[in-house]
This record gives structure tokens, C-alpha cells and sequence, in this order.
């Protein structure tokens, strides 16, 4: 079956480069080097939405983390002048709770192993379609999620705000 | 090969959840935590995505949506502390910022 | 009208929209006011409040006048109970008292922006939407519209460091545990199909027991939870997101957001993992006895009023969580008297503490309160007066939550528990003395009067007031807790 | 057809195609695009512009090519090495790839998603990363001031030029670039008469993500040297400036998809101007025959043959469209390119006309004036739409 090794093999690149990138970026001693690898996880990411029919989510992914979020991280990152923190130990003594995560992890991971992707059981699929994606999304927004889209608004004047009253010398 | 599915990306999912909850744990650049922050925010997506593909359901994918709207909202107002922060106290990072015990 | 927009959904939004539209009013008037005026918006922003109160007021007296226990709206993305109907009072109430309290309190520090009120309006839409929230994603964008708010008020004094930093743990923390928060969500929807509460929970309930991903559910929204509520391992947050923000912030989320947190945590536990109390009820049990414990042993050694009242609030939130540990009708209804209760004692001590901020002194230490008896009597006597009632003595109202919560323990058999928590009582009743004494026995330092202002006047007189009054007759209050928080229960 | 691909690749097989011919043609449009302009420049200064190198100047841009490959690279010793070598990279890939959404005609055209529109924005967007990550690994004080500008610029003028869209949208009633030129084709109007004051933001707003004057701030010359890439030089130096063209491209082809009608000739509904379906060839023999008169006007041998090739290859082609498929599958290509260098030839007009702004006046004017108007122009859209 061509089709599924194909999909194995988009799945496990994509994987590659997520977790890749999520380890780089939590490594790098230069936080400018972070940034990208971030971009990078985050392209995967938005690889893996369009994988999974999210075309419009893959699209919203890269327009508001790496067009907005990330050029925001950069943009501080430069103004506060890592240089010196870069020269520093990077990294404090909560090394005992990192393990604990990790374990946690492994533990979790075995067990797929072990039983297999059986194990886990998640809802039945149901009778919904996901295409066509931009306008089913447009329904779900404004139909089932239209009280939460209104908040998300105050939520993101709350954000102007705070941003402008912090970062601002003279308000 | 054996068929991808849901669980896969559940796996997959969990492994960058982790990842970013090291980060916050170890790191000492407040910048470096929020974006591990930002590493569990995806992983928190890429479940929800995965599963709303395996449910054919908006809603996952719906939610997905805001959690990318609260990651840009945490994103600039805690940029904006630290650049607040720093202008008071030029140092990004966490353990350095001790004037109240930690 | 169309069919994604119904009357009765205006109709349950209409406190918070006026909140909103009173909140992006303070934003607007606030440009065309002097540095004299900025009180100006405080006022604008109470007017707004009491509009939401009526409000809140007709719609709960339509609702009993028609036998109506609850309204859902937004295809049933909240639900407007008598749960919600009732911590929203005490959102409203608790915003009206941090709003009078901070207006003095912020000219001193030279910070009297109107952002500040319309934040707090903002903040107050979030915990009301967040109380109401029957679906996932409702609550989790409610949660950080509050918290978000919340965030920024704690870092309000920007050339402050302490303030900054605050503000910046709090954010960072808050931040991961919101992640946590979502992954559990995320799971729970995966597990059930869809974000609606009670659909989980059906779906939950069918599930075997010990499914690991029910317990790595669990375990995720539990832990985001416990971050919000400050209990135990999730705390480190706390004092110091107390100790550096303002003090009428403090005051404000010590209450206000807190209780929101609350009332969510209760409705996840609840409705969701209802079915999987067995699971979760060690872990609560745990957490609670850890809480009580960190929060009363760590109070006795602080030097910093405001650290030891946060102190405090965690060893509060160990009593709270053991309310759910019961998880009766009387341990619900201790929990919401409880709130009402905290809402008027916790403030009330924080507006004292306000009260003694003055240009050259913060009044936030311990020794700052030396010699209040002769300095100001009426202050003395209040902050006396607030502390018995945190410690739960009885004829002040504080003894009411924590009479309610050990009766349900003993009810449902968890002795130990309760022993437990009378015991963490009298450690308690140690560190509150600090205070008194030191405001009671020693020398004061200087001579300079107290000022009042119109705004902690006010806020003192309400907040003393009350916590004497359901100290001395508790009938109604008990009665309107008792019948609202008994619509939670499946 | 004579052969056929398997099931499995054969829808892959077009588009590599147009990825193929993209890539390889685009750099050669860029280099004429700056001959375009500098001949503009020179016909406004009243001067001739580049005159040596092949008749007219017209090899030149493939001199300047060169030029640019054979200078020496040189990289700042202090500068982050993989940084610096990734940052033009970002910028010229996210422009093509950009190019890859754009919908030259019915048939001529990469990709065509359901979330069209919102993919190039966001592809754009994350040119961005390129200008700012550029600046900074030069690790110098010029290119950190013009990324951190530029950055600045972008963000801000991207909300007004999305905003602008969302008019245009609304009317559309798509993401998708196809699904919007067949939206005027059914609506029988230019969407610019629906939308004239988000054509204006729109066209603005472009101006400023290009960085073209009046708003190329992040390179003005007299207050920060070159901005972001003044540590550039040679090869590296020439990806900034084919992404800069291939920018200017994408956006003129967003306006003129969204705005101008896309590949659809003027008045596709008049049957009366059916005769229209055969400009393409009459465009071809006008031009051959200006080249030729051009070739009987040039004095050196060389330059009288070389014209004279090009009216030859010319007329071929005019021949050539007579075949009806061939003129079917050109047409809708002729009239987007047209549109597309019609809007070029704006942006170089103002760029020689308009005085560059004083960085605050741009940020007010991104932040007072577009980004309402934009704002208000969406909701009287709104309103509009709902009474109507």
C-alpha cells in the first residue's frame, strides 16, 4: 500500500522535525537560536495540520505563531540584548522534577509499546465532515463557539492593553 | 509500516508536551521558558487536531484556534513584563529575579 | 431572529455585557481626564458594577419568580444556575470593594491609570463567564481572560521591581499550568467527542475504570487546577504574586479570581470527572492535608503582612479543597458560605493594610502595624476583628465556612481529616496573634495619623459590617448558599 | 494525450511543472523588472537609462547578474555565520513559494487551496523572519536599527493590508484565489468598484510591506545606510533583492486577483468585446513591429541583428497564438501579466515621485489612519451586506 507508507513517512518526518526542533530549542544557549528552532517546530506543526485536513488552522499557525508570535519574541529578544544571559549557566537545579517528566514520559511510551495503539481508546468517529475546512470552521466559530470567539476578543484587548501599559515608558 | 493513527499523534503529542515542561523546569532565560510554554501549547493543539480528524468534528480544531489566540495573548503581555522588568533590572533571568524568595 | 442568536442568550449575558461596555467606557473617558479626575473612573466603573448587580438581581428574581433552576444559552455553552448566579454576587461585590480601596492607594504609588478599573471590569467578565461555562472552551478562554487580567494588574506598578517581578512569575507559572490545563482538556475531548460538560461526563462514565488516559486526564486538569487555587505542590506562585502586587490587587485576587478558580475546579471535578471521584479522591485528600499543612506552618515564620495573608490563603484553599473531599450537600454549602464569608474578612484586612499606605512607607510590614491601638484605635479594632474571623473564632462569620466543612467531614466519616484541620486551627490562631499583638503591645513607632479615604471608609465599614453580621445571624446567608450551590450536584 | 502518468503522481505533475518554470523564469522577470524601473526612472528624470550593455540596454540585467555572483562574499567576522547564511535564504524561499499560490491563469497555476488567500498572507508574513534574523546576525548597528524598523513596518502595515482583504473578501465570499477571479466573473464586476476604499488601503499597505517608497524606511539610505542587508554583499545581496521583486510581484497579483479581476479580460460579459479575446496576438505583432523598426534605427550591426532576432522570436509567438488551444490556454496568462505590470508600473511611479516619510509619520500614518478606515470600511461592508 503506496498511500499508507506514505503517510507513515510524512508522519515520522514531520515527527523528526517537531521534536527535533522542540529539543534544539530548549538547548540552544543563544535565545535568537531558540527562536528558530521554535520556527522550525512550529513549521512542522502546521505541516502536520495540513496532514490532518486543517488546511485553514495550518494557515492560522504560521500567519499568528511565526508571522506574529515569534517575529514578537524576536523583536524583545533584540531589545533587551541577550548577550551577556547568553555567557551565563543556562540552566537552573530543577533537574530532579526534568527527570520525573521524562520518566513520565518513558513510562507512558513503553506502555504504547507494549500494548499497542489499541490501548488507547478515544470516541468513536462520528458523521461530521472537515472539508470544506475554511467554511465548516467559519460555522463552528459562529454558531457553536460564538460566545467563546466574542471573549476571545476581550481577551485580546486585554492583551493590547497589558503589552501597551508594560512595555511603555510614559503612559 | 504499520497505519498511523490517532494514538500516534497522541505519542507524538505527549513527547513535545514534555519537552517544553523540561524547559520551563530547567531554563534560566524567562524568554526560553515562554517559549517552552509555547512548545506545550502546540502539543496541547496537535491532540486536539489529531483528534478532531479522528472524530470528523469541528470542534477540536475549533479549540485549537484558542489556544493559538491565548498563546499570542500570553505572548505579548509576557513580553511585555519583561521588557518592564528588564528596564528595572537589566536580567532575563529567572533565578536572578529573587528580590521576594522564589 | 436568526438561529445561532437568541433573546435568552442576551438575556443571561446582560451583567457582563454591561460590564464589558462600562469596561471599554473607562477606556474612552479615561483620555479626557486630568491627573485630579481619575477617580472619575472609579466611579464609572462601580456605576457599572451596580448596573450588572441589578441585572444579576431581576434576572434571579425572574428566575425564582417563574421555578426556573437554570437557563441554558449558547447551545449550551453556559449555563446560568443558581452556582453561578451565586459567585457572581460575589465577583461583583468583591470588584466594588478592590475598585474603592484602590483609588487612594493608587495616587499614592503614581499610578492612577483608568486602565486599571476597565482591567478589573474585564477580569470580572471573565470569572462570571467562567462560572457560568458549561463547555471546554468557554471555560478555558473565560479562565484566561481572568487570569490574563489579573497578570496585568499584579504587574500594575511598572516602576516597581517587586511589582514587575510578580508579575512575571506569576505569569510564567500561570502560563504553564494553563498549558496543563488544556492538555487534560484536550484529552477529555478526544475521550468524549465533544467540549460540552456534560456530554464528558456521560462519556467518562461509561469508560472502565483505571483507563490510563482517564487517569492522565485527571491527573493534567487537576494539577492546572490546583495551580489556579494555589494548593499544594502548585503554591510557589502565590506569596509572591502577592507580596509584590499592589495591595488592592492583592486584596482583589485574593478573592475575586481565586473564587473563580474555585468555582471552576468544583464544576470540573464535579460534572466531568464526576464519575471518577474514586481515582481522584486520594489525590485530593493528599493535596489538601499538604496544603493545610505548608500554608499554616509557613505563615508562622513571615515577616510581611501580605506574605503571611497569602500564606493563609493557601492554607484556606486546604480547608476549601476538604469541603470537596466530603463532597456532600454540607460540604458544598461550606464551601460556598465559605466564599461569601472570606470574600468580606480577606478583604477587609487587606483594606486595613491599604489603609496604613501612606509616601513614605508601605505599611506592609509587620512592624509597620507596632502600635496601631494608639495610633488609630478603629483600624486596630477592624484588622482584630478581621483576623479572628480568618481564624475562625466563633462569633465572627469565619467560623461559619469552617463549621460547615468539618460537619461534613465528620458526616461522611473522614475524622481523621477533620482533627487534622482543628488542629491546623489553633497553629493558625498563633500567627494571626503576631499581628494583634504587635498592634496591641508594642510602642508606636511614630505619631503620624491615619487618613481615611471616602473609598477605604466605605469598603471597611461594608466588609466589618457584613463579617459581624452572618457572624451574629447566619440564617439567611446559610439559606441562600444552601439552595444555590445544590444545582452543581449531579 | 499520447502518454499518461500513474494514478498515484499524476496530479503532482503540472504543478512541478510551474514550480519548475517559476523558479527557473523568475529570477530573469526580477532582473527585467529592475530594468523596467530604471528605465522609468530615467524617462521621468528625463535621462536614458542603461544604453550599453545590448541594444537598449536590454542584457543588462543579465550583466548585473553576473556581476552580482562574481563579487566576493564577504561575511562580517563577528557575525553569527549560520544565521546570517540562513536569513536571505528564508526571505527569497517564503517569496517564491508566495509566487506558488498565485493564480496566473484558468490553467496556469501551482496550487489552488481552499485557504488560498490566507496561506500567502501568512506565507508572506513569514518572509519577516528573514529581514529581522538578517539584521541581527550582522551584529552591527546599522542592520540591527533598519530590521528592527523594517520589523516594526511589516507588523504594522500587515494588519491594515489584512484588514483591507477582509473588505474585498466579504464581497468575494472565498479564500480562494481561483474562486475569487470566478467570483467577479459571476458577479460581472470588478471587485474594485465594490471595494474602492480597500483597493486604496490595500495598495498602500502594499507599498509599505515592500518597503517602497514613500515607506522604505528600513533602507534609507541617508540615516542608516542600506538597513538590514548593509552587510550584505554578492550572492547573499542579490536573494535579498530578488526577494524584494518577487514581493512586489506577489502583492501586485493579491490586488489584481482580489481587486482587478484576476486572468479575466475587461468586460468578459460583452459579447461585443469578444474581439478582445485576440489581443494577445495583436500585442505580439505590435511588438515585433516596433523591434523591428527599432533594428532598422540602431547603428551597430550587432545590435540591428540582435533586435532583429527578437521582432523574429516575437511574430513566432504572435503566429504561434493563432492556434486556437494555444491562444485559450495564453489568454487568461496575457491580461494577468498585464494587470500585474500595470501595478508595477504604479509602485515605480510613486517610487519617483512621492518624498519618503519620516519613520513616526509612517507609523502614524499605519496606526491612525489605515488600520481604522480599514476597520470601518469592513463593518459598513458588513452592514451593507445584511441590508442588501
Amino acid at each position: 500500500m503506496p498511500e499508507s507508507i506514505l503517510n507513515g513517512l510524512f508522519f515520522y518526518v514531520l515527527a523528526v522535525v517537531i521534536l527535533g526542533g522542540a529539543i534544539m530549542t530548549i538547548t540552544r544557549r543563544n535565545a535568537v537560536h531558540s527562536a528558530i528552532w521554535l520556527v522550525v517546530t512550529l513549521m512542522g506543526v502546521a505541516g502536520l495540520y495540513l496532514h490532518l485536513n486543517a488546511e485553514f488552522l495550518a494557515a492560522v499557525q504560521i500567519l499568528v505563531y511565526i508571522g506574529g508570535i515569534m517575529v514578537l519574541f524576536l523583536f524583545v529578544i533584540m531589545l533587551v540584548n541577550l548577550d551577556e544571559a547568553a555567557k551565563q549557566r543556562q540552566f537552573n537545579r530543577q533537574w530532579s522534577l526534568a527527570l520525573i517528566c521524562t520518566l513520565v514520559v518513558l513510562v507512558e511510551f513503553g506502555f504504547f509499546l507494549m500494548r499497542g495503539a489499541g490501548s488507547f481508546a478515544f470516541a468513536e468517529p462520528g458523521q461530521g465532515a472537515l472539508k470544506p475546512n475554511t467554511e465548516l470552521m467559519a460555522v463552528a466559530l459562529f454558531q457553536d463557539y460564538l460566545l467563546p470567539f466574542e471573549i476571545a476578543s476581550l481577551l485580546l484587548l486585554v492583551a493590547i492593553l497589558g503589552a501597551v501599559l508594560m512595555a511603555k515608558k510614559e503612559i | 509500516m504499520p497505519e498511523i493513527t490517532t494514538a500516534h499523534y497522541v505519542m507524538l503529542s505527549a513527547a513535545l508536551f514534555s519537552i517544553g515542561t523540561i524547559g520551563v523546569l530547567t531554563r534560566r532565560n524567562v524568554v526560553i521558558i515562554l517559549m517552552s510554554i509555547e512548545l506545550i501549547l502546540n502539543a496541547v493543539n496537535i491532540n486536539l487536531v489529531a483528534f478532531s480528524n479522528q472524530l470528523m468534528n469541528m470542534s477540536g480544531q475549533a479549540f485549537a484556534v484558542f489556544v493559538i489566540v491565548d498563546a499570542a495573548a500570553e505572548a505579548a503581555v509576557g513580553l511585555g513584563i519583561i521588557i518592564a522588568l528588564f528596564r528595572n533590572k537589566e536580567t532575563v533571568n529567572a533565578d536572578e529575579i529573587d528580590l521576594m524568595k522564589w | 431572529m436568526n438561529e445561532y442568536f437568541s433573546p435568552i442568550d442576551f438575556l443571561v449575558l446582560k451583567p457582563v455585557i454591561l460590564l464589558t461596555l462600562f469596561g471599554i467606557g473607562v477606556m474612552l473617558t479615561d483620555l479626557f481626564l486630568d491627573q485630579q479626575h481619575k477617580y472619575m473612573n472609579a466611579v464609572t466603573a462601580l456605576v457599572g458594577l451596580a448596573f450588572a448587580a441589578v441585572q444579576l438581581w431581576l434576572i434571579q428574581s425572574e428566575m425564582a419568580a417563574q421555578g426556573v433552576a437554570q437557563i441554558e444559552a449558547f447551545r449550551g455553552a453556559v449555563v446560568l444556575d443558581r452556582f453561578a448566579i451565586y459567585f457572581s454576587w460575589i465577583f461583583l461585590i468583591s470588584s466594588a470593594i478592590a475598585i474603592l480601596i484602590a483609588i487612594r492607594y493608587l495616587e499614592i504609588e503614581q499610578e492612577h491609570h483608568g486602565e486599571h478599573y476597565a482591567i478589573m471590569l474585564f477580569a470580572a467578565v471573565g470569572m462570571m463567564v467562567l462560572v457560568m461555562g458549561m463547555d471546554l472552551v468557554t471555560l478555558f478562554i473565560a479562565l484566561e481572560l481572568m487570569v490574563l487580567s489579573v497578570y496585568i494588574l499584579t504587574g500594575f506598578l511598572r516602576r516597581d521591581r517587586r511589582s514587575n517581578e510578580a508579575a512575571l512569575k506569576y505569569l510564567l507559572l500561570g502560563a504553564f499550568s494553563s498549558g496543563i490545563l488544556a492538555y487534560g482538556m484536550s484529552l477529555l475531548y478526544g475521550m468524549s467527542g465533544s467540549t460540552n460538560l456534560n456530554v464528558i461526563a456521560d462519556s467518562l462514565a461509561a469508560r472502565p475504570a483505571g483507563d490510563p488516559l482517564v487517569l492522565i486526564a485527571i491527573t493534567a486538569i487537576a494539577a492546572g487546577l490546583f495551580f489556579k487555587v494555589g494548593a499544594v505542590p502548585f503554591h510557589q506562585w502565590l506569596p509572591d504574586a502577592y507580596e509584590g502586587a499592589p495591595t488592592s490587587v492583592t486584596a482583589f485576587m485574593s478573592v475575586g479570581p481565586k473564587a473563580a478558580s474555585f468555582a471552576f475546579l468544583l464544576r470540573m471535578f464535579l460534572v466531568p470527572l464526576g464519575s471518577a471521584r474514586e481515582e481522584w479522591l486520594p489525590l485530593l485528600v493528599g493535596v489538601s492535608i499538604a496544603t493545610m499543612t505548608l500554608g499554616n506552618l509557613a505563615a508562622i515564620s513571615q515577616s510581611n503582612v501580605k506574605r503571611l495573608l497569602a500564606y493563609s490563603a493557601i492554607s484556606h484553599a486546604g480547608y476549601l479543597l476538604l469541603g470537596l473531599v466530603s463532597g456532600n450537600e454540607t460540604g458544598m454549602k461550606g464551601i460556598a458560605i465559605y466564599f461569601l464569608v472570606y470574600t468580606f474578612m480577606n478583604m477587609g484586612a487587606f483594606a486595613v493594610i491599604v489603609a496604613l499606605r501612606r509616601r513614605d512607607l508601605i505599611g506592609d510590614e509587620i512592624d509597620d502595624m507596632a502600635g496601631l491601638m494608639y495610633k488609630c484605635p478603629t483600624a486596630a479594632v477592624l484588622m482584630l476583628i478581621f483576623l479572628l474571623s480568618l481564624a475562625g473564632i466563633p462569633p465572627t462569620a469565619g467560623f461559619l465556612g469552617k463549621y460547615f466543612i468539618f460537619l461534613s467531614l465528620i458526616e461522611t466519616g473522614h475524622i481523621t481529616l477533620a482533627v487534622i484541620a482543628v488542629l491546623y486551627v489553633a497553629v493558625a490562631l498563633y500567627y494571626y496573634f503576631r499581628i494583634v499583638a504587635v498592634m496591641f503591645m508594642r510602642e508606636p513607632v511614630d505619631q503620624e495619623k491615619l487618613s481615611f479615604s471616602p473609598g477605604i471608609r466605605i469598603a471597611l465599614g461594608v466588609t466589618a459590617a457584613m463579617t459581624i453580621l452572618i457572624g451574629l445571624y447566619p440564617e439567611p446567608f446559610i439559606q441562600f448558599a444552601g439552595s444555590t450551590v445544590l444545582s452543581i450536584l449531579r | 494525450m499520447p502518454f499518461s502518468f500513474p494514478p498515484s503522481i499524476e496530479p503532482f505533475v503540472l504543478p512541478a511543472l510551474y514550480i519548475v518554470i517559476l523558479v527557473a523564469v523568475f529570477p530573469l522577470i526580477a532582473g527585467y523588472i529592475v530594468l523596467l524601473e530604471r528605465k522609468v526612472m530615467a524617462d521621468i528624470q528625463v535621462r536614458l537609462g542603461p544604453m550599453r550593455v545590448g541594444p537598449h540596454g536590454l542584457l543588462q540585467p543579465i550583466a548585473d547578474a553576473v556581476k552580482l555572483l562574481i563579487k566576493e562574499d564577504i561575511i562580517p567576522a563577528k557575525a553569527d555565520r549560520m544565521v546570517f547564511w540562513l536569513a536571505p535564504v528564508i526571505s527569497v524561499v517564503t517569496a517564491l513559494v508566495a509566487l506558488s499560490l498565485v493564480p496566473f491563469s484558468k490553467y496556469f497555476f501551482v496550487a489552488d487551496t481552499n485557504v488560498g488567500l490566507l496561506f500567502l498572507l501568512s506565507i508572506t508574513s513569514v518572509g519577516i523572519l528573514g529581514i529581522i534574523l538578517g539584521g541581527w546576525s550582522s551584529n552591527s548597528h546599522y542592520p540591527l536599527l533598519g530590521a528592527l524598523r523594517s520589523t516594526a513596518q511589516l507588523v504594522s502595515y500587515e494588519v491594515a493590508l489584512g484588514f483591507a482583504l477582509i473588505g474585498g473578501l466579504m464581497v468575494a465570499g472565498t479564500l480562494s484565489m481561483q474562486q475569487m477571479v470566478h467570483a467577479q466573473l459571476e458577479q460581472q464586476m470588478w471587485f474594485i468598484f465594490y471595494q474602492p476604499v480597500a483597493f486604496v488601503i490595500y495598495f498602500i499597505a502594499a507599498l509599505a510591506e515592500t518597503n517602497r517608497t514613500p515607506f522604505d524606511m528600513p533602507e534609507a539610505e541617508s540615516e542608516i545606510v542600506a538597513g538590514y542587508h548593509t552587510e550584505y554583499s554578492g550572492f547573499r545581496f542579490a536573494l535579498y533583492f530578488l526577494a524584494e521583486y518577487a514581493n512586489m510581484v506577489v502583492v501586485s497579483s493579491i490586488a489584481v486577483t482580489l481587486f482587478l479581476g484576476g486572468w479575466l479580460r475587461p468586460f468578459p460579459n460583452v459579447r461585443l468585446l469578444d474581439f478582445l479575446n485576440y489581443a494577445p496576438i495583436l500585442a505580439m505583432f505590435v511588438l515585433a513591429f516596433f523591434v523591428f523598426l527599432g533594428a532598422s534605427r540602431e547603428r551597430r550591426p550587432i545590435d540591428k541583428m540582435g533586435l532583429a532576432g527578437l521582432g523574429a522570436v516575437c511574430a513566432l509567438i504572435g503566429l504561434l497564438f493563432l492556434v486556437p488551444a494555444v491562444l485559450d490556454w495564453v489568454q487568461g496568462l496575457f491580461w494577468f501579466v498585464l494587470k500585474v505590470f500595470l501595478v508595477l508600473y504604479t509602485f515605480i511611479w510613486i517610487r519617483f515621485t512621492v518624498p519618503r516619510y519620516r519613520y513616526d509619520q509612517l507609523m502614524r500614518i499605519g496606526w491612525r489612519w489605515l488600520i481604522p478606515l480599514a476597520m470601518a470600511n469592513v463593518i459598513v461592508t458588513a452592514i451593507v451586506m445584511i441590508l442588501f
